[in-house]
């Protein structure tokens, strides 16, 4: 296909499958995340970035050969490196030996959660959680540092009369899905504070919850027009909230560690060790919380503030 | 309670199925959106009918119901945005090709 | 017997498909929509070993003895979470692109490189 | 019964990924990705309850309002974009 928007409804779709194909697979948490990474953000990330890069793909120039034997080669390479793994479903499988029974069996004696994936996810394997979130904090300041655009404040005033009058001509069109929007929006912040502070119990934590929170601002940011969103929502406060979230998670570890404990070991929080664990839970999710959904704004203002820019310049330039 | 629930379930996929065909089936645009823009929400709500029917389980018929509001007021106005964006950007429906039609759509391609 | 090993071969078959379209195309986006797939056809690959026949999602119930692996939903969650962070680095790495070479096809970048030497 | 149900419901997301490949404009396209959303927010209630959990009605409630977000945020997107062309060819 050369054209590139149905390419990204295509991988839109294969986004929600794969999350129907993570519930038959009993991974309720990771359904929970892609439902709302891959089938939301992620369709509306590449469509901000074709709609600034163009959407038709140059036909190619000579026919790839080479790349389907390579393909071909590699495929048959693993299907064979396959025949020797263990069979789908069997319980017997190596992975099920090692830690596994352990984090079954003695979860809930140990950090007293229901929902193991977030007891392991938060205490067990805290320490690779802390990296991960300063993954995805460095890769939110990557965008920022790509992507920003720097504007003088008589420009900035100029452009947002510009875009208020553009956005009331517009959105009187947009008559019945602004409000449907303004009713849902407290309902879905509601439910991501829902999502995160639920998340020993049943599906969900930080990580879906931020990403949730960030898609609510993102629904208001479209429909209301960018400018009114950073009114709302300034985004220094945002960059800010963004490194709260990591110092949050990486002070908690701090305090067990000068409390005479191993790094993150929130046992040290609370005399009984089991209610100290349910309280560093609580607050590296609030940190991961604040991280993921501070970053998925972050970028999606910037690309989106990006295009609003490129706009003017067409507009200047004609 | 359990013919009732099967009942319901019966006739949402019924609908789906109808509205499958349709989405599959119709020539043009707009009576594909009538397809499909009739039938899921109808569908989705004797779906979720029957399924609160299976379970009398007070936090599961909660979180149904939530679901089912949450239907009702997303798919018509889904429904609607797609529809009214089509026509802001000139999707002419396929009509009977009369002299008229012909020089609408030439006029707009 | 060998069709106990069907997850394994549709997860071969996702991730040369992703690997497919990011040797063989040239426009960039199509390239990251490539590695997209690439990624989730890893963390099906991850999610069906962690599958146990009779097992149930590990969230403790009672009455319920067989959970399967929580481990690599641990690990596949936050990869999902760190894969839309680095696709939308790569994004905004092809906006860039775009705004200096004003294409995103690879051999036109390379021609104009070529030009600049 | 229950099985039926979810069986119907993956013939309909077939016929809609159908549409999705084949559709001739874009808004088809989206129809169809709509549809399919929708489809998959009753798949995951329906194996809940085949699953015998159903408790994890939540996905279900995520995927309502992600797909509302997504369709409304590919018609702005989509939009812009076709605005951008009509203009340019006025401009021609």
């Amino acid at each position: 296909m050369k054209d590139l928007f149905a390419v990204i409804m295509l991988s839109g779709i294969y986004g929600l499958l794969s999350a129907s194909f993570f519930v038959a697979m009993d991974a309720v948490d990771v359904a929970f995340t892609e439902a709302s990474v891959g089938a939301g953000i992620s369709t509306l990330l590449m469509l901000v970035a074709i709609t600034i890069t163009g959407r038709t793909e140059r036909p190619q120039r000579h026919k790839p050969v080479l790349a389907l034997v390579v393909v071909f080669v590699t495929g048959s390479l693993l299907i064979y490196g396959t025949l020797d793994m263990p069979y789908f479903g069997s319980a017997q499988a190596p992975v099920h030996q090692h830690v596994a029974p352990r984090y079954i069996n003695d979860s809930m004696q140990e950090v007293g959660a229901p929902n193991i994936v977030t007891s392991v996810l938060a205490s067990y394997r805290a320490f690779d959680t802390f990296g991960e979130v300063v993954v995805i904090f460095t890769a939110g300041m990557g965008v920022l540092a790509l992507l920003s655009v720097v504007r003088h404040p008589r420009e900035i005033a100029r452009d947002n009369e510009k875009i208020d009058s553009l956005n009331k001509s517009m959105h009187e069109e947009h008559l019945i899905l602004r409000i449907v929007v303004k009713i849902l929006i407290p309902f879905i912040l509601l439910y991501a504070l829902y999502v995160q502070f639920h998340g020993d119990f049943g599906p969900g934590g930080g990580f879906q919850a931020g990403v949730i929170f960030a898609a609510a601002i993102i629904l208001y940011s479209m429909l209301f027009g960018m400018s009114t969103a950073r009114r709302v929502i300034n985004q220094s406060v945002i960059q800010l909230f963004a490194a709260i979230g990591v110092l949050l998670y990486g002070s908690i570890g701090v305090i067990s560690l000068l409390s005479g404990k191993n790094f993150l070991d929130y046992n040290v929080l609370s005399p009984d060790p089991v209610a100290g664990q349910h309280l560093g839970i609580l607050l590296i999710e609030l940190g991961v919380g604040f991280t993921v959904a501070s970053v998925m704004v972050i970028i999606f203002f910037n690309f989106a503030g990006r295009k609003n820019d490129q706009q003017n310049k067409e507009n200047n330039d004609s | 309670m359990n013919i009732s629930s099967a009942l319901f379930l019966l006739i949402g996929s019924f609908l789906c199925i109808s509205g499958g065909v349709g989405i599959l089936r119709f020539p043009d645009f707009y009576t594909r959106m009538h397809a499909v823009g009739v039938t899921d929400t109808l569908a989705t709500a004797m779906i979720l009918i029957g399924l609160m029917l299976q379970n009398p389980d007070g936090l599961v018929i909660v979180k149904l119901v939530i679901i089912l509001l949450m239907t009702l007021f997303i798919s018509p106005t889904a429904s609607h945005a797609l529809a009214s964006a089509a026509v802001h950007n000139n999707l002419m429906p396929k009509l009977e090709e009369t002299e008229d039609n012909k020089k609408v759509s030439s006029s707009n391609p | 017997m060998i069709m106990g090993l069907y997850n394994y071969w549709i997860v071969v078959v996702l991730m040369m498909v992703g690997f497919y379209i990011v040797i063989a195309h040239g426009n960039l986006v199509k390239k990251i929509v490539g590695l997209t797939i690439f990624q989730t056809s890893v963390f099906i690959f991850y999610i069906s070993m962690a599958k146990v026949d009779g097992g149930t999602a590990p969230i403790l119930a009672e009455g319920i003895k067989q959970y399967s692996n929580p481990l690599p939903h641990v690990l596949i969650l936050t990869a999902i979470v760190v894969g839309i962070a680095t696709t939308a680095l790569g994004l905004a790495l092809t906006v860039r692109i775009k705004e200096a070479y004003g294409t995103i096809e690879e051999e036109e970048i390379q021609e104009k490189d070529n030009q600049d030497c | 019964m229950l099985i039926a149900a979810t069986i119907a419901i993956l013939v309909v997301m077939i016929m809609a990924i159908t549409r999705a490949i084949m559709g001739p404009t874009h808004y088809d396209r989206i129809l169809a990705v709509n549809m399919f959303g929708t489809k998959t927010v009753l798949l995951i209630s329906l194996l809940g309850f085949v699953m015998g959990r159903p408790e994890f009605l939540d996905i279900a409630i995520v995927y309502a309002l992600i797909n509302f977000i997504s369709v409304i945020g590919v018609l702005h997107y989509s939009d812009a974009s076709i605005f951008k062309r009509s203009e340019q060819q006025k401009k021609q």
